[in-house]
């Protein structure tokens, strides 16, 4: 990250900056991949990315003793668990009707 | 005197990093231990493999190997060198990065566990406070290396072996956690330090250990059930069952990395009965008061070794489980047991000192024993066999 | 900001950014394993262990072994035939780029306003466990009642249907 | 000399009075059967026919006995019913009828002459296979003719009119299949119209001046003296008052009618119809009925003038009626047809009783006028049964020396034509004497008295020159002539002897009719004959008579010349003859002016129909068209273009808003973070501040 270097970057901004990259890099893969499995992977990396925000924040904020950023990142984690096991359960009994998890064919739901 | 026996390789770590400039000493420290631990445990490694195959021979009425030196002392040696020199043959269809990935983070991961463990007196390498929590995370991800090596060699025999070993070590995990979760619910922390430092405590002799109250001698049963599992041992060996998959997940694997697999399983072992002698068999604490002379990580390994005894001993004599059966006896026996066993913990702790609570507990606890095998391990009536072809 | 940050980010989004681009679906999995690994030691960073942990415990050990089974059980491990990205790739990624851009424009122009370096937080496992309990006990029951139910669910909508071989 | 009649007020209106409306309404009512009755019942029609008109004689009997009874007790009778006809809103329009001498005399001749007519047709149409159909429209005719008679509203008097002038064009035409009969027909309607339309205005007039049409209606008739004083009041123009313009409208009427100077030309022509036809319409009733009308309103007309005096309105009546007689006379002299020549004798007799009415008043025109529907009725249904006998020949100078064929009907048609040249003793001479008598009194000019003894010479020479022609000479016909039927000549002697004995009624020595008209007693003195005035008078007319006669047998006598040998007058004055021959070409005059004017008139009216109106439609449907064309323009272009290209619109619209929803998941995504951008951007840009 060479830009980071030069420019005088508090080291809040720094992880903001890498969540921020990561959220766009999951924000792509989401957008641009065509397998459906690829797609949860993307939505994943912008969960964690939103994380990192929480802790960041959390570590750097006034009141870390509060915890919020801590029991926020954590509760986020297990929601997360919780999605990534349903979409892929989706994702498998779609595959098991349509045999195919490019989200390009999986169109039925058609205006 | 005792004392520095005790604290001998703490002290001889403080020397050695006495050598070096104060900047860089911690550094020094640590890797001092990093060293210790990987040397430590392989030897315990080779021990546990001469162990196993005499262990297991005398079991089967036979002679272990004694070939190699008295006694058959040197076979570890032996088959070291072996595997060393033995061709590393890489299927060109597999996938070649993910192919020698997978035992390195096996092993990895593995040796990783050891840095919470409490070997001894302050001889923890590094003493979390959510210690317990980092070991299973470790732990956790064995899984993947099992998958990857699986996945990569593409071999249909290899791949079923995974993913078999993964369900099951998954289905495992959630027992292991729920038993182990009951101590840190009583001992009241997850720094496994602080776990010992509990059961370090003598009455009239005898230890605190938690083994020695009802749920946690429950809890010490289901911790054995689910780590055997979870290290693919005896009863729980499908993965690589030699008479249908052949060797399972590494049967693609040869020479070198072969070995490494071998030596993650045998570690992984060790790892997890070091664990559970911390949680349950009060870690490096004496058996007796009038022992607490004896250095203590003595006791720890000698606890160690004899988990790995009753490891050995259990795969000389249980039949291998069916997978389903497997899978059946996790999730509707161990599962709810553990579950039940937290709910007794929580009626020992408020039942306050006394009798009562040692009856109560152990009633429920041995009711739902009943219970649970009557309910969960009906024998499953199967229909006709049903064929179900790849498409 | 120190070397550790520097390194455990660049391998993070190199991590990322090869779960996003590799053609084999498998790979990709790994990879972000590899991400999910560089953002535990980035929570370490924070000094929030348990969060690291979690991470760990949640995301390598589970997630990412779901979804693996999600490209076994779907045949995705085999590259597929034609493009392994959408037909209007470039759409997504302008879109992305853009919502970098007024991300990170957001993050360098609040320098004010963000706070600066501050002290270690000494947090503690029993601490946050008497917070779960306390304060956020309800958030916990939740969440339980939550992955309960994801549990079940996820478990009948993948569930095969009884007697189809399918 | 008219003195006005005192007529006691009406007191009650006794039983025949009551009845009165019957009369009309029983022909009437027959015809209405008889029309319904099938072709071949002829039996049947006729009695009907004749039944009917009986019974109104008897009625009619009944009623003139009544007023004689009346008036020979000293007080004339006049009795009115009256009834409202039609109400609306304030004004109601009355009609009624009047028993009075005159209506009564008039009753009893028309009733009278039209049965001995009646009885005359049934022998003379029987072989005609329209014969029901002609006694429907005789009877018709008689109820009408009848309801004029005793109608007391000027509106009444009016319909009746109309319907004789109807039933008169039916009978004319009768035998419509013959084009100059249907002519002829059209010719006396149209030309009678012409007289309708002024009695139509003056009737209006009448109604407007005195607000009600009635005769008499216990003093607030229009001819009594409360109306009579509001119309003189007014004053019209040319120095006439109200009262004389109506009449003389009212007059224009009648001469269309009776046919006098201007409106005579259809009179000769309508002989195209049967023989009764013209003995019953233009001989006794319908010709008569102008005359009646002029009697009825003479209150009207001689209103304001000063006793013994006269006004302008009959000054005007008397010359028309005088020259008319001459005219008429003329041309009769020249005609070949033998219902011609009566007929123009009836035209120039009505001149004559016109003249009468207008110097002499009412007595002395209405004897003349009943005198002369006997007698000419009587030379009408001879001139048919000669006709009937001469196989429908009706030309006098192919006929001859039927003196010895048809002796009854020579001796029965001889007494006619001495009553009606005015042979002392027979009724044409006291009627006509009467006339000359007042006319020798008129204040205002001796001209007409002249024309009139004039008139006298010509009837007695066109007349003598008939009968020479007709009955002396020998046959010179292709076919012998036969006498006619019984039931032809018993109304023929019948008549006869009227014509022989009615006169003495009217004589000066006992002038009955006169006073009982004028509802005075009548005293008998055979002084009033040797009055100096009235020898004087009787002696002319005699002279003049017998020199006509006597001229007419010198000329024609027995000598029956060849038909196709010119009239001896021919000879001797081939130009005057011509022009009379032709009718003094009053015919082809109207022809050239009236119905020039008339055509040039109808051409315009064309042009204009076709070129204005036309033109002015077509322009509107042109406009029309032209708007519609606009209108498609406007529509396909402005209205279906905004509109449908609006539903287009939406629809492609919609179909993009469709697009959107297109089931890929990342779509959705990408709008979903492209929405978070947008919305960040927004957040940041407006908190910069």
């Amino acid at each position: 990250m060479g830009p980071l270097t030069l420019v005088q970057v508090t080291p809040l901004q720094g992880y903001l900056l890498l969540a921020a990259v990561l959220f766009a890099i999951g924000l792509a893969g989401a957008l641009t991949r065509r397998n459906a499995i690829l797609v949860l992977i993307g939505i994943e990396l912008m969960l964690n990315a939103a994380n990192l925000n929480l802790i960041a924040f959390w570590r750097y904020g006034p009141h870390p003793e509060a915890l919020t950023g801590m029991m926020f990142a954590i509760f986020s984690i297990a929601v997360a668990a919780a999605e990534a096991a349903v979409g892929l359960g989706l994702v498998i009994h779609i595959y098991r009707f349509t045999h195919t998890t490019d989200l390009d064919q999986i169109n039925r739901m058609k205006g | 005197m005792i004392k520095n026996a005790d604290q001998i390789f703490v002290l001889l770590q403080h020397w050695v990093m006495s050598f070096f400039p104060t900047a860089l000493q911690p550094i020094v420290g640590v890797l001092l231990a990093v060293v210790s631990i990987i040397c430590v445990f392989p030897a315990l490694f080779a021990i546990a493999v001469l162990m196993e195959r005499k262990g297991l021979g005398r079991m089967q009425n036979r002679y272990g190997p004694n070939r190699v030196g008295p006694l058959g002392i040197l076979q570890p040696v032996a088959d070291g060198l072996k595997s060393l020199t033995k061709e590393d043959i890489v299927p060109t269809s597999a996938d070649a990065v993910v192919h020698f990935l997978a035992p390195v983070f096996l092993v990895v991961v593995v040796f990783m566990g050891y840095a919470v463990l409490p070997m001894g007196r302050n001889m923890t390498l590094v003493n979390l406070d959510a210690g317990l929590l980092f070991f299973f995370a470790m732990g956790a991800s064995t899984e993947l290396s099992v998958f990857m090596a699986g996945w990569s060699s593409r071999n249909k025999y290899s791949l079923l072996g995974a993913m078999r070993a993964v369900a099951q070590m998954i289905s495992y995990e959630v027992p292991l956690l729920l038993s182990s979760l009951v101590v840190v619910m009583m001992s009241g922390s997850m720094n496994l330090g602080r776990i010992v430092a509990v059961q370090n405590q003598y009455s009239w002799g005898l230890p605190h250990w938690y083994i020695f109250t009802p749920w946690g001698f429950a809890a010490f049963l289901l911790y054995a059930t689910a780590t055997t599992a979870e290290s693919n041992r005896s009863p729980f060996d499908l993965p690589e069952g030699e008479s249908e998959l052949v060797a399972g997940y590494f049967t693609e694997y040869s020479g070198f990395k072969f070995a490494l697999f071998f030596l993650g399983e045998y570690v992984g072992m060790l790892s997890v009965s070091g664990l559970g002698t911390t949680l349950f068999l009060g870690g490096w604490s004496a058996p007796f008061s009038f022992l607490t002379w004896v250095p203590s990580w003595i006791w720890f390994f000698g606890k160690v070794m004899l988990s790995i005894c009753v490891f050995i001993w259990l795969r000389g004599t249980l039949p291998r489980l069916r997978q389903d059966q497997l899978m059946n006896f996790a999730w509707k026996f161990v599962v709810p047991l553990s579950l039940i066993n937290l709910f007794v913990a929580g009626l020992w702790r408020f039942m306050g000192d006394g009798f009562a609570r040692w009856g109560v507990c152990s009633a429920i606890l041995l009711i739902a024993y009943v219970g649970m095998a009557k309910v969960g391990m009906q024998k499953k009536h199967f229909g006709p066999r049903s064929y179900r072809y790849a498409e | 900001m120190t070397i550790v940050f520097y390194l455990i980010a660049a391998i993070t989004v190199a991590g990322a950014l090869a779960a996003m681009l590799l053609k084999n679906t498998v790979h990709c999995a790994l990879a972000l394993t590899v991400a999910f690994a560089g953002l535990a030691i980035q929570f370490l960073e924070l000094d929030a262990q348990f969060a690291g942990f979690a991470q760990i415990l949640v995301y390598i050990g589970a997630v990412a072994i779901l979804i693996v089974f999600a490209i076994l059980l779907t045949r995705g491990s085999e590259t597929p035939k034609d493009g392994v990205f959408s037909k209007s790739w470039l759409a997504g990624l302008v879109i992305a780029a853009l919502v970098f851009a007024v991300l990170g424009w957001a993050v360098l122009n609040s320098t004010s306003v963000l706070p600066g370096e501050t002290a270690k937080p000494a947090v503690s496992v029993l601490q946050i466990g008497n917070a779960l309990i306390g304060r956020y006990v309800l958030p916990l029951e939740i969440v339980a009642v939550l992955l309960t139910s994801a549990l079940i669910g996820a478990v009948i909508v993948a569930r095969q249907e009884k007697g189809s071989a399918k | 000399m008219q003195e006005t009649i005192s007529f006691t007020p009406q007191v009650g209106t006794s039983g025949i009075a009551q009845m009165l409306c019957l009369i009309p309404a029983v022909p009437v009512v027959a015809s209405g059967v008889i029309a319904l009755l099938k072709q071949p019942m002829r039996k049947t029609a006729a009695t009907l026919a004749v039944g009917s008109l009986s019974f109104s004689l008897l009625l009619s009997l009944f009623a003139f006995a009544h007023v004689v009874s009346g008036w020979s007790h000293g007080h004339a009778v006049r009795e009115v019913v009256n009834f409202t006809w039609i109400h609306v809103g304030a004004t109601n329009v009355d009609l009624g009828c009047v028993l009075d001498p005159l209506s009564a005399v008039m009753l009893v001749m028309v009733c009278f002459v039209g049965l001995l007519i009646f009885i005359y047709s049934t022998g003379y149409m029987v072989h005609d296979e329209n014969c029901t159909r002609f006694f429907c429209f005789m009877s018709l005719f008689a109820g009408a003719m009848l309801g004029v008679v005793i109608a007391n509203s000027l509106l009444l008097l009016f319909m009746g009119w109309e319907l004789v002038g109807l039933t008169s064009y039916l009978l004319i035409g009768f035998w419509y299949q013959k084009p100059s009969a249907a002519a002829a027909a059209k010719k006396a309607f149209l030309t009678t119209r012409v007289g309708d339309v002024f009695f139509l205005l003056g009737m209006v007039w009448l109604a407007s001046g005195t607000g009600t049409l009635l005769f008499y209606n216990n003093g607030g008739g229009s001819m009594e003296a409360g109306a009579l004083a509001s119309l003189l009041g007014q004053h019209a123009c040319w120095g006439l008052t109200a009262a004389g313009a109506i009449g003389l409208l009212i007059f224009a009427g009648a001469a269309g009618k009776s046919g006098q100077f201007p409106l005579h030309v259809w009179l000769p022509d309508a002989m195209e119809g049967p023989t009764p036809v013209s003995a019953l319409i233009h001989a006794a009733t319908m010709v008569a009925a102008g005359v009646y009308l002029i009697a009825r309103v003479y209150p009207l007309m001689a209103a304001g003038s000063l006793l013994g005096g006269t006004t302008t309105a009959l000054t005007v009546v008397t010359w028309v009626g005088a020259f008319t007689a001459v005219f008429a006379a003329l041309i009769a002299v020249a005609q070949d047809d033998i219902k011609r020549i009566l007929a123009y004798s009836t035209v120039s007799q009505l001149g004559y009783m016109m003249a009468g009415l207008g110097m002499g008043g009412v007595a002395v025109g209405m004897f003349h006028l009943i005198t002369h529907a006997f007698f000419k009725a009587l030379l009408f249904m001879g001139a048919g049964s000669v006709i009937h006998g001469c196989h429908d020949e009706q030309n006098i100078r192919k006929m001859g020396g039927l003196k010895a064929d048809m002796p009854l009907t020579f001796v029965t048609y001889a007494a006619g034509m001495l009553a009606l040249c005015g042979v002392p003793i027979f009724a044409g001479f006291w009627s006509k004497d009467g006339i000359l008598e007042a006319g020798s009194h008129w204040s205002v000019s001796k001209g007409p008295v002249a024309l009139l003894i004039f008139g006298a010479l010509l009837t007695a020479f066109y007349m003598t020159r008939q009968v020479a022609y007709v009955f002396f000479g020998h046959w010179r016909g292709h076919k012998p002539a036969h006498e006619s039927s019984a039931v032809m000549t018993i109304p023929l002697v019948i008549l006869a002897i009227f014509a022989c004995v009615l006169g003495l009624f009217g004589t000066p020595a006992w002038p009955w009719f006169q006073s009982f008209l004028g509802g005075r007693a009548t005293p008998v003195e055979f002084r009033a004959l040797l009055e100096p005035n009235v020898l004087l008078v009787s002696g002319v007319s005699v002279f003049v008579v017998l020199l006509g006669i006597v001229l007419a047998w010198w000329l024609y006598g027995d000598k029956s010349p060849k038909p196709d040998q010119p009239d001896v007058l021919q000879k001797a004055v081939p130009m005057p003859w011509a022009w009379l021959r032709n009718r003094l070409y009053v015919d082809e005059f109207y022809g050239v002016t009236f119905i020039a004017f008339y055509a040039w008139w109808a051409r315009i009216a064309d042009w204009l129909d076709r070129r204005v109106w036309g033109g002015a439609v077509s322009g509107v449907a042109v406009a029309f068209r032209g708007w519609a064309q606009v209108n498609r323009l406007l529509d396909t272009h402005v209205v279906d273009g905004t509109f449908d290209k609006g539903c287009e619109e939406l629809s492609t619209g919609g179909g993009l808003l469709s697009r959107i929803q297109n089931g890929q998941i990342q779509a959705y995504l990408r709008w979903l973070a492209l929405a978070v951008v947008v919305l960040a951007a927004i957040l940041i840009w407006s908190s910069r501040a």
